[in-house]
């Protein structure tokens, strides 16, 4: 613990991973145990990095209340559990983002037979939410916005408040639009169900760290970029042994041909040739467990890159 | 006086007994003296009839009759108005073994196989090697079902012996052991020494003890070639199992304690005994476990972390020792003050009295009350579902929501089924207790 | 407790002596422990302390005034959005209060009727009643919660739908709607007169006692008292003009689909998650206090009953006058544990989004991260309430002892 | 045990009702379950008779006397007391019950109530009398049984012997024509058994009729007028003390009768 | 119950030891809270002496003889058991328990263990014997006390005679230089009694140095060198049993001697 997160991880061979243990498309479990999802990719990743194996990776299923702690608490070294970045996170909670790993945004989802159409037509609608997260402050702040009057039924598993809403306690059921459209697959007749344009917060979900550890808080970050980057230069899991030996200056930067970059964080100079090989690029990553051919279906959305219509950026390596 | 002469009268021929009039006897006189004994009582029971027939019937339809037995996924149970047993069939293993790795199940077999083969000749009171068994139960038992449920192996590295001696890892912690032994075993003997004890006696106790720790270390940190699995993975009736067993083997020495402290002469510890068991019994055992699984983390030093499966553990066996203790206490108060002077006057020592004389009579005492407490236990393990471990009643939640199960009566399929495996455990066990009452009662009489 | 002259005929030193000697013994031992305990405590607070620190997070109770910003479903007291974490607590803390007091109620009528079944000589109703215990004991509280909970959702009508009794109890999976009493000027007078009735009623009783006592015959002070409690009150109203009028759940059947079933601010509603809640607790412990009441009843012996007949006492005297008081000294220390129990297990509430102390408490936890100040909360409160009770229940206790030779 | 009385005191003579039946019982059967426990009984006690009943245990004794006032339900038979037939009307078992008192082996006092409130308890709710009057008659019965001082002591506080005085005064404040006495004294210790024994002869004398299974045989000489010898559940033989215990006829009497004597 | 030893045999005279003390108690007061049970007891035995402790309920026999292996603490005044002081060193007090060997009304046999491991827990435990010797010396032991072949049992099964035999027994297991006895046949049927005061006149035989608390004058006659009498926590009188019975000196023993023997 003394040594600073990175040397602890390297010397227990692993990297231990706090993820969300039933939001399908982020982190979820099968029957066999093998885990999937967008956050679960990161923490593999991160192994990539630091171990060149993106196999060293213990995960640690956590719900919403204990997720802080057991991070502050050293239980995890990396909390990748669909954690929204918010200011009071960072300033009172001891917690360090190092990015945006999925741009979400709270929605609602409504059976159809409702006839609604639009957020702000709930006005007096019951709505079932998670306890413990931002959703409950968001919806809160939404609805005193628009003046709408409504009545949150908040329960402390995800489990409960889907079986709540399909047996139709509530109108609309609120939490991140990615959530949402996770959560519909679960319900019987999932085709009876729509989640509401509107996106009424935003949800910038991002891995954390903790305060204090420059070193580690690095690693991690870089990592993220590291996805990110090699999206924009159109490096896959498939095609990087390939273009590895590409004449391109940044490619070669980016497998530490050339450079010193892995050691000045230090890990290898070829830890993100590591992270590409290990998970695939952060579209690949994405496509495999949220995009429009899974079951969840997202468009890309805000999350494409920047140089496609989206927000994603990450700043370059050199 | 006179006008009684008339009365007196002696009988010429006995009158045999006589077959009771049919109203009395068979199934009629059955009815008659428990069902029809006066109108309101052929009301009611007939009442009460209707009622048994009303309760059933859904019951029965729900559970049998529009129940689906076979299907792939809830294309079977979408359109039933009955129980989805095919789903349940379908996550049998799950709700038995959670995620645990399909592959390395056969090690939870055998820690259930263990605990069957090792628990029923313990219950039977007739069967022999109570002590061994026993023994077996508190010892070897939990060891072996450590290791084959995690793996074992785990990581010691040693703490304080500085690297450039001996680097970490398993021979470094041994050596540190053997250092700390060595020194405790020197300060116990000086003790000794000063206390006026024999030396060699108290040692060999210190040795006792060490030697067992050894022994313990030894198992669990060898490498027995099991491939390691997280207690993330765990689920189902395994996690029920283990808190309710841990809880339960844990809260019972710690019960002892605690009770044999309650009745302590010494103010201080009486207190501090009195103040726990009176805390613990006081609130819910989930914010207990709220405690645990959020405030501990706090009190330990930076770096230092639990597993969140024995985070849970510890918040139970302590809560449960509480309760375990005035059970405990039961049995104490139940020991007669001649049983303590017997022991005194042929010059038992307060720690042999205890171990020898009163223990052993209070415990078989309060067996009754120890199975009762497991029940309560037993039960309560489902609250671990709140703070996010799976047990099997967590399992089957987290499973009726599966995508590809998912219909209006999984849900209820699943609860049935929790309510009916919960139900054959605990019952057996509260028909146990009476019948060790039952047995006790008789011994005592006879 | 002067050890005399230690020593001085017999062998062995004076330190040897003190060492032996069980008092200075049980002090060092005491001492060690204290120190122990103290070491222990002193290093979980620093531990903390420094936990804390690095999480930014400010130790103490002054959250209590911080904007607590989300919604309660189900309030007794005015709170919003806007109210503080303190409020937000205090909204919980009612809650548990409610559906534990009324929890109580429930499970104690329906726990003496089934543990008087229990000892019915009507088998089917004896083995009804057995039956109950036998199952509702042995199946997790919880599981039984989520049961009920989820049966009862999915038995009553949809949100747009209703079923309607006696013309004012609506019920759907919104709760049950019943009209909201509104009180106007004038009501507080009405609310003496209900005052007046039960003190008079009370006096009636009383005077139908004494009255008893003098001619033998007992007056219908029963009769009486209810006429005064319903009487006196119903005059009040009428006499001030109706002060208190009702506000009806409205209930919209026209128009958008979402707009439709009761409307929000109109009536009172009492929620499903409360019902779930109380159903569950109220069963489940009904069955406890069954097994208490059949213990204490057989333990009155059947010579008493027999007693009381041949002195010509009824069945009802029976019970009344022999039976019942002295099964009560049986039961009423279980029943007692048995109301804690039910009252610590309200903290279920959590897993059916009633909200309760801890349920409250567990969010609020989340927004601030006070996980120590709120632990102590719900600590102080739980404890607080077993104590008061047990305190209450050894005065009880005492008065009641069956006085021995 | 039974010294206490037998040495001294004469028969008691009193005059009997020729006329007045107080109970009769006509061939009386009953049954627990297929135990036949009460075959033929027939028995007539006029108003003012003494009766003891003796037997063997098993006899049928207890059950004989607990059918008079209902304790336990007869199969077969009749059973007349005071001119009300017992049957299954409730009214009518109220109304025998409250002529007929019981006193138990095992007292049954109620020990939540004080002496005063075990004795007043049946006046106040069942003959509705005043609290004071119903006080005031149960004084009168404790004095009666030399216990007045006690009244307001718990039944946990008396010595048996007391405490079976006091039952014996509770049924008498319901002023009932007959009582029943179930092995009254052989739940007590020999110095005890005089001082109840005194009292029940105190009611002898009076005029009660009573119907008293006991062992004491120097009570049934002195106070009975008939002594009543059962078996196997039906009545052997029945005769005058005197008779009885001098010239008893039937074999198994003769031997109860060298058993219980030689004791 | 006297009777059963009483009528028959004469006093056991054997050599008592004029020099060797087993025990002596000098000033020796202890009080219950605010009560004053023993009162400046002056007591000294010499090896070999029998002594029989007489007096009504409650005058402080038992605790008399519960200070002596510290089941009690006295407050004042010196207790000497075998040269060694009893103070609050533990040590001694365990030295002292292994010297002496006690024997209650109500036996205290250990109901979880046989008879055989009853009599082997001790010396195992508290000796360090080795249990197949522990277990020759048990049996010698119950074969003294003729039950051998109980050996096995637990005492639940054994009748209260045969179960205080086992008690005598057990003690006798750790060799003790003194035995002491609080009424040990207090509890016992009259028809049991007998065996376990032979047992006790054998040891007496065999010069074992014996206090005992007992009613059984006849077997205070035949054994005791000298009887105490007290009450009220003090030694009233102290006598060879000879002239004690026959010639006692206060008025209070004479009084307390009326009433035990014309019981
Ligand atoms: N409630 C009962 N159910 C079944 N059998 C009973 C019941 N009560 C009594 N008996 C049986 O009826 C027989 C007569 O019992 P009863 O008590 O009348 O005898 P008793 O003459 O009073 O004897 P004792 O002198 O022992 O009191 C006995 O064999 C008894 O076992
Ligand atoms: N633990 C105690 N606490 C308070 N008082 C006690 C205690 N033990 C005994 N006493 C009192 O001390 C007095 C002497 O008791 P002790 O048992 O020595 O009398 P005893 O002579 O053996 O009488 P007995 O013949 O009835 O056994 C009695 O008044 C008794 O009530
Ligand atoms: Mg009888
Ligand atoms: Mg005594």
């Amino acid at each position: 613990a003394s040594a600073g997160t990175l040397e602890d991880v390297k010397a227990k061979g692993f990297v231990q991973c706090g993820v969300n243990p039933s939001l399908i498309g982020f982190g979820v479990a099968d029957e066999k145990g093998e885990w999937s999802g967008i956050d679960v990719s990161f923490c593999r990743a991160v192994a990539s990095a630091i171990f060149g194996d993106p196999t060293k990776v213990k995960f640690s299923p956590l719900n919403a209340k204990e997720r802080f702690t057991a991070l502050q608490s050293g239980e995890v070294d990396l909390l990748s559990r669909n954690t929204t970045w918010t200011m009071s996170r960072d300033s009172s909670l001891g917690l360090m983002f190092v990015g945006v790993s999925y741009y979400d945004g709270q929605g609602f989802m409504v059976r159809k037979s409702l006839g609604v159409s639009s957020a702000l037509e709930l006005s007096g609608a019951k709505v079932c939410t998670q306890t413990g997260t931002t959703t409950e402050l968001n919806l809160a702040d939404y609805f005193r916005s628009h003046n709408m009057p409504y009545e949150v039924v908040a329960f402390e598993k995800n489990e409960e408040v889907l079986q709540a809403y399909e047996a139709g306690r509530c109108d609309a059921y609120t939490t991140d639009a990615s959530g949402l459209y996770a959560e519909r697959l679960k319900l019987t007749n999932p085709d009876d169900h729509m989640i509401l344009p509107e996106i009424i917060s935003k949800e910038p979900l991002g891995p954390a760290v903790r305060q204090g550890d420059d070193k580690w808080f690095t690693v991690v970050k870089w990592t993220l970029f590291a996805l990110i980057n090699a999206e924009e230069l159109g490096l896959t899991k498939a095609n990087i042994d390939e273009k590895k030996t590409a004449d391109n200056p940044e490619i070669k930067r980016f497998v530490g041909v050339e450079g010193d970059f892995g050691t000045g964080i230090g890990l290898t100079n070829d830890w993100a040739y590591n992270v590409i090989k290990g998970v695939g690029n952060y579209g690949e990553i994405f496509d495999a467990n949220v995009g429009p051919s899974t079951k969840l279906g997202i468009a890309r959305g805000l999350n494409n890159l920047w140089s496609k219509g989206g927000i994603q950026y990450a700043p370059p390596i050199r | 006086m006179s006008t009684m002469a008339s009365t007196a009268y002696v009988r010429s021929e006995m009158v045999g007994p006589q077959k009771a009039p049919p109203s009395m006897i068979g199934p009629i006189g059955w009815a008659r003296k428990n069902l029809f004994s006066s109108p309101i009582n052929s009301v009611l029971s007939i009442v009460a009839a209707l009622f048994i027939v009303w309760c059933l019937i859904p019951v029965i339809r729900f559970t049998l009759i529009d129940a689906v037995w076979t299907g792939d996924d809830r294309a079977a149970c979408a359109q039933a108005s009955g129980a989805c047993w095919a789903y349940v069939k379908a996550y049998l293993p799950q709700f038995i073994y959670g995620r645990y790795p399909i592959d390395q199940r056969w090690r939870v077999d055998i820690v259930f196989l263990m605990l069957a083969v090792a628990l029923v000749p313990m219950l039977i009171p007739r069967a022999p090697f109570k002590r061994l068994n026993a023994l077996f139960l508190l010892t070897v038992y939990p060891l072996a079902s450590f290791v084959l449920l995690t793996g074992g192996h785990i990581g010691l590295r040693g703490r304080f012996l500085p690297d450039d001696i001996v680097g970490p890892g398993p021979v470094r912690f041994a050596l540190e052991f053997a250092l700390v032994s060595f020194v405790i075993i020197l300060l116990v003997g000086l003790g000794a020494r000063l206390l006026g004890l024999r030396a060699s006696q108290s040692g060999s106790a210190i040795g006792i003890v060490l030697g067992a720790l050894a022994v313990v270390f030894m198992v669990v940190g060898a490498d027995f070639g099991l491939v390691p699995v997280e207690t993330a993975n765990w689920g189902g009736l395994l996690v029920t199992l283990v808190v309710a067993v841990t809880g339960m083997v844990a809260s019972l020495p710690l019960g002892v304690i605690l009770a044999l402290g309650r009745r302590s002469k010494m103010p201080v510890v009486r207190i501090a005994s009195v103040t726990f068991i009176e805390v613990c019994r006081g609130v819910p055992l989930i914010t207990v476990l709220f405690m645990a699984s959020v405030m501990l983390p706090l009190f330990l030093p930076e770096g230092v972390t639990f597993d969140k499966l024995l985070r849970a553990l510890i918040g139970v066996a302590l809560f449960q020792a509480a309760y375990m203790a005035e059970v405990i206490r039961g049995g104490l108060q139940s020991i007669s003050r001649g049983q303590y002077e017997g022991a005194m006057a042929i010059g038992l020592s307060y720690p042999q009295r205890m171990r020898l004389i009163i223990l052993p009579q209070a415990l078989r005492v309060v067996i009754p009350g120890i199975v009762g407490s497991f029940i309560s236990l037993f039960k309560d393990t489902t609250l671990v579902a709140i703070i996010g471990l799976f047990d099997l009643l967590g399992q089957i939640q987290a499973s009726a929501n599966d995508a590809k199960w998912a219909s209006p009566v999984t849900g209820i399929t699943g609860y049935i089924f929790a309510a009916m495996v919960f139900w054959a455990f605990c019952f057996s066990m509260s028909r146990y207790a009476a019948f060790t009452e039952r047995r006790l009662d008789r011994s005592r009489r006879g | 407790m002067a050890a005399g002259d230690i020593g001085a005929r017999s062998f062995g030193g004076r330190a040897a002596a003190i060492i032996n000697n069980p008092s200075v013994r049980g002090l060092v031992f005491q001492i060690a422990f204290v120190a122990a305990l103290v070491w222990f405590a002193w290093d979980i607070a620093d531990n903390t302390a420094r936990n804390l620190q690095k999480a930014n997070i400010a130790a103490g109770f002054g959250f209590l005034d911080r904007t607590a910003g989300f919604g309660i479903v189900q309030k007794l007291v005015y709170y919003t959005e806007a109210s503080s974490y303190g409020r937000a607590l205090l909204v919980g803390l009612l809650n548990t209060l409610l559906v534990a007091g009324l929890g109580i109620v429930i499970a104690t009528i329906l726990g003496f009727i089934i543990g008087v079944a229990r000892l019915s000589p009507n088998w089917l109703i004896a083995r009804i009643a057995t039956a109950y215990i036998e199952i509702l004991r042995n199946i997790p509280l919880l599981l039984q919660l989520f049961f009920w909970y989820f049966a009862v959702l999915r038995a009553v009508p949809g949100m747009r739908e209703k079923w309607t009794f006696l013309g004012i109890f609506h019920i759907n999976i919104g709760g049950l709607h019943v009209p909201r009493p509104v009180f106007a000027d004038g009501a507080g007078t009405v609310g003496l007169a209900l005052i007046i009735g039960v003190v008079a009623a009370v006096l009636v009783a009383r005077w139908g006692r004494k009255r008893q006592e003098a001619t033998g015959q007992a007056p219908p002070a029963g009769w009486i008292g209810v006429a005064l409690i319903i009487g006196l009150p119903l005059i009040a109203y009428f006499a001030l003009g109706r002060p208190i009028s009702f506000d009806v759940p409205v209930f919209n059947d026209q128009g958008p689909i979402l707009r439709r079933g009761f409307q929000a601010g109109s009536g009172m509603t009492v929620i499903p998650e409360f019902f779930g809640l109380l159903l569950a607790l109220s069963l489940y412990t009904a069955a406890y206090i069954a097994e208490t009441v059949r213990a204490g009843i057989s333990a009155v012996g059947h010579g008493q009953s027999e007693a009381a007949h041949s002195l010509g006492l009824r069945n009802g005297q029976t019970l009344r006058y022999v039976v019942i008081p002295q099964a009560m000294r049986v039961i009423i220390p279980p029943l007692t544990n048995q109301y804690l129990n039910l009252t610590k297990n309200s903290s279920l509430a959590v897993a059916v989004a009633y909200p309760d102390l801890v349920s409250v408490g567990g969010t609020v936890l989340n927004q601030t991260g006070q996980a120590v100040e709120m632990v102590t909360i719900w600590m102080i409160f739980y404890l607080g309430l077993s104590l008061l009770t047990s305190f209450v229940m050894n005065i009880w206790n005492r008065r009641v002892a069956l006085v021995e030779r | 045990m039974t010294e206490a009385i037998a040495v001294a005191e004469p028969p008691i003579a009193l005059k009997v009702s020729s006329t007045d039946v107080a109970l009769e019982m006509i061939d009386v059967n009953k049954w627990f379950g297929e135990f036949h426990v009460l075959r033929d009984i027939n028995l007539k006690v006029m108003r003012g008779e003494r009766i003891v009943i003796a037997g063997p245990s098993g006899s049928g004794k207890s059950t004989l006397i607990r059918c008079i006032n209902r304790l336990e339900e007869h199969q077969k038979g009749k059973i007349i007391v005071d001119q009300i037939e017992l049957t299954n009307d409730l009214r009518k078992i109220d109304e025998v019950r409250r002529e007929v008192g019981m006193v138990f082996q095992h007292f049954n006092l109620f020990p939540h109530l004080t002496i005063l409130e075990n004795c007043t308890l049946a006046p106040i709710h069942v003959r509705k009398m005043p609290k004071k009057e119903a006080e005031d008659v149960a004084m009168h019965y404790l004095t009666r049984v030399k216990i007045p001082e006690q009244a307001n002591k718990y039944p946990g506080q008396l010595s048996g012997g007391q405490q079976q005085r006091v039952a014996i005064a509770r049924s008498l404040c319901m002023s009932p024509r007959v009582m029943l006495f179930d092995e009254p004294t052989s739940a007590l210790d020999p110095e005890m058994i005089k001082e109840v024994l005194d009292v029940m002869v105190g009611l002898a004398l009076e005029g009660m009729t009573m119907i008293c299974v006991t062992h004491e045989m120097g009570f049934a000489r002195q106070v009975a007028n008939r002594v009543i010898f059962m078996d196997g559940g039906q009545i052997i033989e029945q005769d005058e003390p005197e008779t009885f215990f001098t010239n008893p006829k039937h074999e198994r009497t003769k031997l109860f009768l060298s058993q219980i004597l030689h004791h």
